[in-house]
């Protein structure tokens, strides 16, 4: 009877859609109803799959078991980035000694030989003190994960399994808040909220490059490189024939770029969303990714990897 | 028995009445500790979430905005998840405690059926998530609905409706049973005019209690997959054109109190922290006030009907 | 067992217990009873504690069945159809619709005075208010109770005294016109002056129906009973018309418990 | 008819456990095929979900039985103490106002007790063993101690009130004082509702979920000390619930295995239970 | 309320209340009571059920200190002593180590026969094993048990018999020496042979101890007392050397009682 636009899926870009629906509602005066709900994005492929959702928010493109599953059920899609995270790398404030983290130096903490092995920072570097190291990070089977373990140690899910696990990301704050030792990393919009109790670290992409710390700026001009990542919306394109699911993807990208700021998301820059709704008028289905992950993609190759 | 053995006497006692003194603080700071324990875990919310409920805060949707956001769709989806618990969790754990107390038979399928309500008793409520995620939510196709969170969490109370009802039938003395059975009447008759009307405020007692745990349940809603953002109300229950339309409520999706508040304890700004906290005082609320009815009916039980 | 120094003729047979064994379980409670129950006629149980006298007045309205494990042999014949109480075949039901029973401890249900004694015809389905309001009076009148009731018939059967609460429970008992009313130490829960008046209505009642009484109290049965059953560790040591037990038992047993010698 | 309904009424607990059999049963048999029971019981690691996968499911284990065995440590004597002490000695007012509020404390949401956990007890225990990392199954398990309090010490109660006054007084007629009588003649009494109600508190002490979700930082750890982080069955299942694994993946499948393995212990506890409180049915 | 009929000299007090009053609450269960106990003597209470035999007979023990709301008015001098039992400075606890009492449903503890009888003493913090092994060996004789149990000392107690039962509990209280034994209706419970021997080992008792003894039974009563107290509704009707008070009562009420007219 009502018109209902269901959405589920990633626990990283539901504040940025629940934002829109928050305002789309408003601005439809309650004729659409829209539902918003996290069970991730491996979840949120299931369901979407399956056809059970037309919408399905991702923190990483749809998977190439993902594909299979929605052909299988002849469920297209388009694919649709929506903004930029950046996933932050944090330590302790009083935390002294560190000034900045080389992706190599990042690898030896978190690849999985330094289990049980790596224990004191003394051990990532000579110069810097025997303290105990203590990790933090989402849980293993978070989209954030997966982007960070590919980034560092060059596959997904590739990670040493001795660091606390939390799919609650204040979690992780107070677990690095607390700790002189602690290292961690969560999306940013937890380091802008709480930077009086965190210090980011900035990474040094590769031998020569220069340290960058994490900012809306750095990852727009593709500086903060390799932890800027895109995240996305699938629509499914049967459900994009509806009205109001039209409306509400029309919507989401008219406001995207405002909306994902209010977060404390990096929006991509104006004129890739303008290209997105071109994109979306066309129906283009598919995914642009291959069935991968594609790490330290700048918003330039984003969108013309999109233009494809 | 002489003077010095009077004395003797005396001294042993008061020796022995130290214990009694000394057990009697430890009882009393045990007490303490439970006591003060949910105190300072109540007063803590009250300051944290106290200054953010107000009328606003229950009439509102979830919003991006922390200062904005309200517990409207997470209050009254919890009420309809409640009002289907009951309704599937009552007559069958009536039924059931009535069955076991007043028909059955001494035989095994009575044994198996008492030794499962046990175990389930003490069955995680986790487990009836995966449960109502295999079997409600895919295999009956009931999706993440009203209905199935509803009947996860009877399943997950059953166990303590069926304990209540034996226990406040096993509180009927036998001779008003047999009184009822001695003027001719049937079973059925018994359990009817008898069994039930003396035991409803029990029974009552134990559903309350079971229903008091089961709105604070997190885990098994988590496992069916919660929403988390629902602008809108479902459809107020029977209501809709009968008959199908009345019960399109059961289907409409939802969110509950403790979803919404593990969301918002998991938000970057620390404005939501107070949300959380104002959501979890309330929360602690329904639960107090159900248990306070509890309470109040178990006390006017035992004023009532004194066999 | 009947004695034959009685002159008088004999009553008619209301009910008659043939070859009576009863079990709980692997317990033999009761061993080979035979026993006549005369119409209109009082008939008092005495024995020590134990002896099974509640057992006995239980096989009556087949009170056993409702716990497993109880087994009957024998029959007990109900006149005049000699229906076999305890036969299989007869519904447990039936016969307590004919026999009422009240009980040691009075039992009201925690329901109003007049819904208590119009539980037995509720039970038969009667539906009519005026037929209910006449015999709830009648049943009332002839538990002596009417005149003290009469005017709180909507309160709790439960705030009468025990005095009170067991003649409401004789009423309910009568209120269904039962064939033979069965009584199980009514009294040993009263005070004695409602002890008095339990007795003086169960005198009565005989006029109306046929009452079978257990009491441990014998100057009890001696008041109130025209015949007297004297049982013994299961067993049916004597029996006959009262006066004459308690004066010339024929038994030793008998005498030794009467006089007190144990007990 | 009446009779034929109430009966599958009561055997809607047996369906019910009929159906999670099923459900743990069936996806874990998938599971099995990939992994080899010996591997899920010996090996020491738990890392399903990573590249290098191992399903060791001691960990999880290690990480439950210790916060089990700190709750237990907490409610066990606390609640005996206050059952007794409610039982026996509390005058009756103390009585009727302290156990509802006992029952409070079972009645909270248990996701705001994880919290109270991590941001309240942790740091206060931190100032004792700045050693103590934040965190750990030591708080979460102490919190949930207290959370469990109440089970053990009502049903204790229940079953010491359950003793029957003659019992109590013919203890008092010798002289004894009220802690020679709850001690030697009204605990043993009750020996079968109090094993009960142990028995019941460990498995909800097992079965508890959110406290450790949050406060005992779910890492695998093969450790049964409590000052150290560690996952357990429950806060496994739930982070995968919560995560991004897609559906029929074999991560997916290890939380109905670890789901079994926790349903088989808590079904051995109770029917321990049961057959403690058939043998040692009170003999008043 | 002593006669002055009886020729023989009284024997010495061992306790005597003086002016008794007791309230439940509101409710005034003693009224008034004047009674001597002598000293190794049997004295039993009679009365009608719920005269308040059992409230008296727990004033000695400061068993109502137990239940809340419960009052006690007047005195029971102790001899030789004469400590006042009720009064509050007394401490219940010392009373109850002298005074023991045996109750109407034998109430062993769930403990091997043993512990039960060793109780009283372990309450009194009795370590040494060999004090305590003959202490129990002596109470099992004095009732009449060690003959039975010797072999089994470990076995639970509630796996004996009713009237075993009840002579364990007697054992438990004859263990720690008291010089006054309370029992309440001790074989009201019992069947005759069980009742049998223990109205043989109340009679007995009295060689060594006081005894004060409640019951329903009027022929036990008059075989096993040497004095009787009769009361009604809480008040001390009569008292007196059992034989008069059985052959020649003074007061009518008494005598409707014992002849059996009510109760
Ligand atoms: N439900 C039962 N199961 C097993 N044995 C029982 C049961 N009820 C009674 N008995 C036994 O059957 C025998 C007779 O019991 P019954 O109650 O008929 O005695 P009674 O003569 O009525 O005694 P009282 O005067 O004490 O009421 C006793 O030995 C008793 O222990
Ligand atoms: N705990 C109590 N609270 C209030 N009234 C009580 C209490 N116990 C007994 N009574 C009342 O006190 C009176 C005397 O009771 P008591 O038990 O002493 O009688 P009894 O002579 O021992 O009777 P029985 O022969 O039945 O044992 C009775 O009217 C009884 O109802
Ligand atoms: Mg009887
Ligand atoms: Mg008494």
């Amino acid at each position: 009877a009502d018109s209902l636009v269901k959405i589920d899926g990633s626990s990283t870009v539901y504040p940025i859609t629940e934002a829109v629906a928050e305002e789309f509602q408003k601005a439809k005066k309650n004729a659409i109803k829209v539902t918003v709900g996290i069970s991730g994005t491996g979840g949120g492929f299931k369901k979407f799959c399956r056809g059970e959702t037309d919408i399905s928010d991702a923190s990483r493109p749809i998977l190439k078991k993902e594909m299979e599953d929605c052909k299988a059920a002849g469920i297209e899609y388009i694919e649709l980035p929506v903004a930029y995270d950046a996933l932050t790398v944090v330590i302790n404030p009083k935390n002294d000694w560190i000034k900045s983290l080389t992706v190599e130096q990042l690898k030896t903490i978190w690849e999985p030989g330094a289990q049980g092995k790596i224990t004191s920072w003394k051990q990532v570097n000579h110069a810097w003190p025997d303290r105990p190291l203590k990790l933090f990070g989402p849980g293993a089977d978070s989209g954030t994960f997966d982007y960070f373990t590919e980034a560092v140690n060059g596959k997904a899910k590739s990670s040493r399994g001795d660091f606390t696990a939390s799919e609650d990301d204040n979690v992780l704050v107070q677990g690095v808040a607390r700790d002189v030792g602690g290292l961690g990393f969560f999306g940013y919009a937890y380091y802008d909220e709480n930077h009086d109790k965190l210090k980011a670290v900035p990474i040094v992409a590769a031998e020569g490059k220069p340290a960058v710390s994490p900012s809306p700026r750095t990852v727009v001009d593709g500086t903060y490189q390799p932890f800027a990542r895109p995240i996305f919306i699938y629509v499914n394109a049967k459900s994009a024939e509806k009205p109001e699911i039209k409306e509400f993807v029309e919507f989401y990208l008219k406001n995207g770029e405002a909306l994902s700021k209010d977060v404390k998301y990096v929006p991509l820059p104006s004129k890739a969303y303008a290209f997105n709704l071109e994109h979306f008028g066309k129906r283009l289905k598919g995914t642009k990714f291959g069935g991968e992950n594609k790490v330290g993609i700048t918003i330039e190759e984003l969108m013309k990897l999109e233009a494809k | 028995m002489n003077q010095q053995e009077l004395q003797a006497l005396r001294n042993l006692i008061v020796a022995h009445k130290r214990w009694d003194a000394l057990f009697g603080v430890l009882g009393v700071c045990a007490l303490m500790i439970g006591v003060m324990t949910f105190m300072s875990l109540f007063v803590n919310m009250a300051i944290e979430g106290l200054g953010r409920i107000d009328v606003e805060f229950l009439t509102s949707f979830p919003s991006r905005r922390a200062a904005h956001a309200g517990i409207l769709s997470a209050w009254v989806g919890s009420t309809l998840v409640m009002l289907v618990t009951a309704f599937a969790a009552v007559p069958i754990g009536v039924a059931a405690g009535i069955y076991l107390e007043e028909y059955a038979a001494k035989n095994w399928v009575t044994d198996v059926i008492e030794i499962n309500i046990s175990n389930l008793a003490g069955v995680p409520s986790i487990i009836y998530g995966l449960l109502a995620l295999g079997l409600f939510v895919y295999t009956f196709g009931l999706g993440q609905s009203i209905l199935s969170a509803g009947l996860t969490l009877a399943l997950l109370i059953l166990p303590v409706v069926i304990v209540s009802t034996r226990e406040s039938i096993r509180a009927i003395p036998q001779i008003i049973r047999e009184g009822a059975y001695a003027c001719g009447a049937t079973t059925w008759q018994v359990v009817r005019d008898h069994i039930v009307p003396y035991s409803s405020a029990g029974i009552l007692t134990g559903v309350i209690i079971g229903m008091a745990r089961a709105i604070g349940e997190t885990a098994p809603i988590i496992t069916i997959g919660a929403l988390t953002f629902i602008a809108f109300l479902p459809p107020a229950p029977f209501t809709g054109d009968p008959p199908a339309g009345m019960f399109d409520w059961l289907f409409a999706p939802f969110t509950v109190m403790p979803i919404q508040m593990f969301n918002w304890t998991s938000r970057p700004e620390a404005a939501f922290a107070t949300n959380a906290a104002a959501a979890g005082f309330i929360l602690v609320l329904m639960t107090l006030a159900m248990n306070g009815l509890a309470i109040w009916l178990r006390y006017r039980l035992r004023k009532s009907i004194n066999w | 067992m009947t004695d034959a120094a009685n002159n008088e003729p004999l009553p008619a047979l209301k009910a008659e217990a043939r070859d009576l064994n009863f079990y709980y379980g692997k317990f033999h409670a009761l061993k080979n009873i035979n026993m006549p129950v005369y119409e209109k006629k009082v008939t008092a149980l005495i024995g020590p504690s134990g002896c099974g006298k509640s057992t006995y007045l239980r096989c009556f309205n087949r009170m056993h069945d409702l716990y497993p494990g109880n087994r009957y042999e024998g029959a007990i014949d109900f006149h005049p159809d000699r229906t076999n109480l305890l036969s299989p075949k007869v519904d447990p039901i039936e016969v307590r619709m004919r026999i009422s029973m009240v009980f040691q401890k009075p039992n009201p249900f925690p329901k109003s005075i007049y819904e208590n004694v119009a539980y037995g015809l509720r039970v038969r389905g009667e539906r009519s208010r005026s037929v209910i309001d006449d015999k709830v009076e009648m049943a009332l009148r002839g538990a002596a109770l009417w005149g003290e009731v009469k005017d709180r018939l909507k309160e709790l059967g439960a705030n009468l005294s025990g005095g009170q609460q067991q003649r409401l429970c004789i009423a309910r008992a009568l209120a269904s016109d039962p064939e033979l009313m069965l009584f199980d130490e009514p009294t040993s829960a009263l005070d004695p002056i409602a002890t008095a008046s339990i007795e003086e209505l169960v005198s009565e009642l005989k006029e109306k129906v046929t009452v079978l009484i257990v009491t441990h109290n014998m100057q009890q049965a001696a008041r109130i009973s025209d015949f007297t059953a004297y049982m013994y560790l299961g067993e049916m040591v004597e029996f006959g018309v009262t006066d004459q037990i308690f004066i010339k038992p024929q038994k030793k047993q008998t005498e030794d418990y009467i006089t007190g010698r144990f007990g | 008819m009446v009779e034929s309904v109430m009966f599958l009424a009561a055997f809607v607990s047996v369906f019910t456990t009929m159906g999670i059999v099923y459900i743990l049963v069936s996806e874990s048999v998938v599971f099995f095929q990939t992994v080899p029971l010996f591997d899920f019981l010996f090996d020491t690691q738990w890392t399903p979900l990573f590249d290098d996968a191992h399903y060791g499911i001691m960990v999880l284990l290690s990480g439950t039985l210790t916060s089990s065995a700190v709750a237990l440590m907490v409610a066990i004597p606390l609640g005996t103490i206050i059952a007794i002490y409610l039982s026996e000695f509390a005058p009756f007012a103390v009585r009727e106002i302290a156990k509802p509020f006992l029952e409070l404390l079972g009645g909270v949401p248990t996701i705001i007790y994880g919290y109270f956990a991590l941001v309240f007890l942790t740091p206060l225990l931190q100032h004792i063993y700045p050693d103590l990392p934040g965190f750990n199954l030591l708080s979460a398990g102490l919190v949930m101690g207290i959370m469990i309090i109440p089970y053990v010490a009502s049903l204790s109660e229940d079953a010491m009130k359950a003793v029957p006054m003659a019992l109590r007084e013919g203890s008092y007629a010798m002289g004894a004082t009220r802690l020679q009588t709850a001690l030697r003649v009204v605990m043993p009494a009750a020996t079968s509702g109090i094993a009960s109600a142990y028995i019941l508190g460990i498995s909800r002490a097992v079965g508890e979920t959110m406290i450790l979700a949050v406060a005992a930082g779910m890492q695998p750890n093969l450790t049964f000390n409590p000052t150290e982080p560690g996952a357990t069955i429950t806060s496994y299942i739930v982070q995968v619930a919560l995560g991004d694994l897609p559906h029929g993946s074999i991560g997916y499948q290890t939380i109905f295995a670890a789901g079994l393995t926790l349903m088989l212990m808590t079904l051995a506890f109770n029917l321990l239970g049961y057959y403690m409180r058939k043998k040692f049915r009170e003999v008043y």
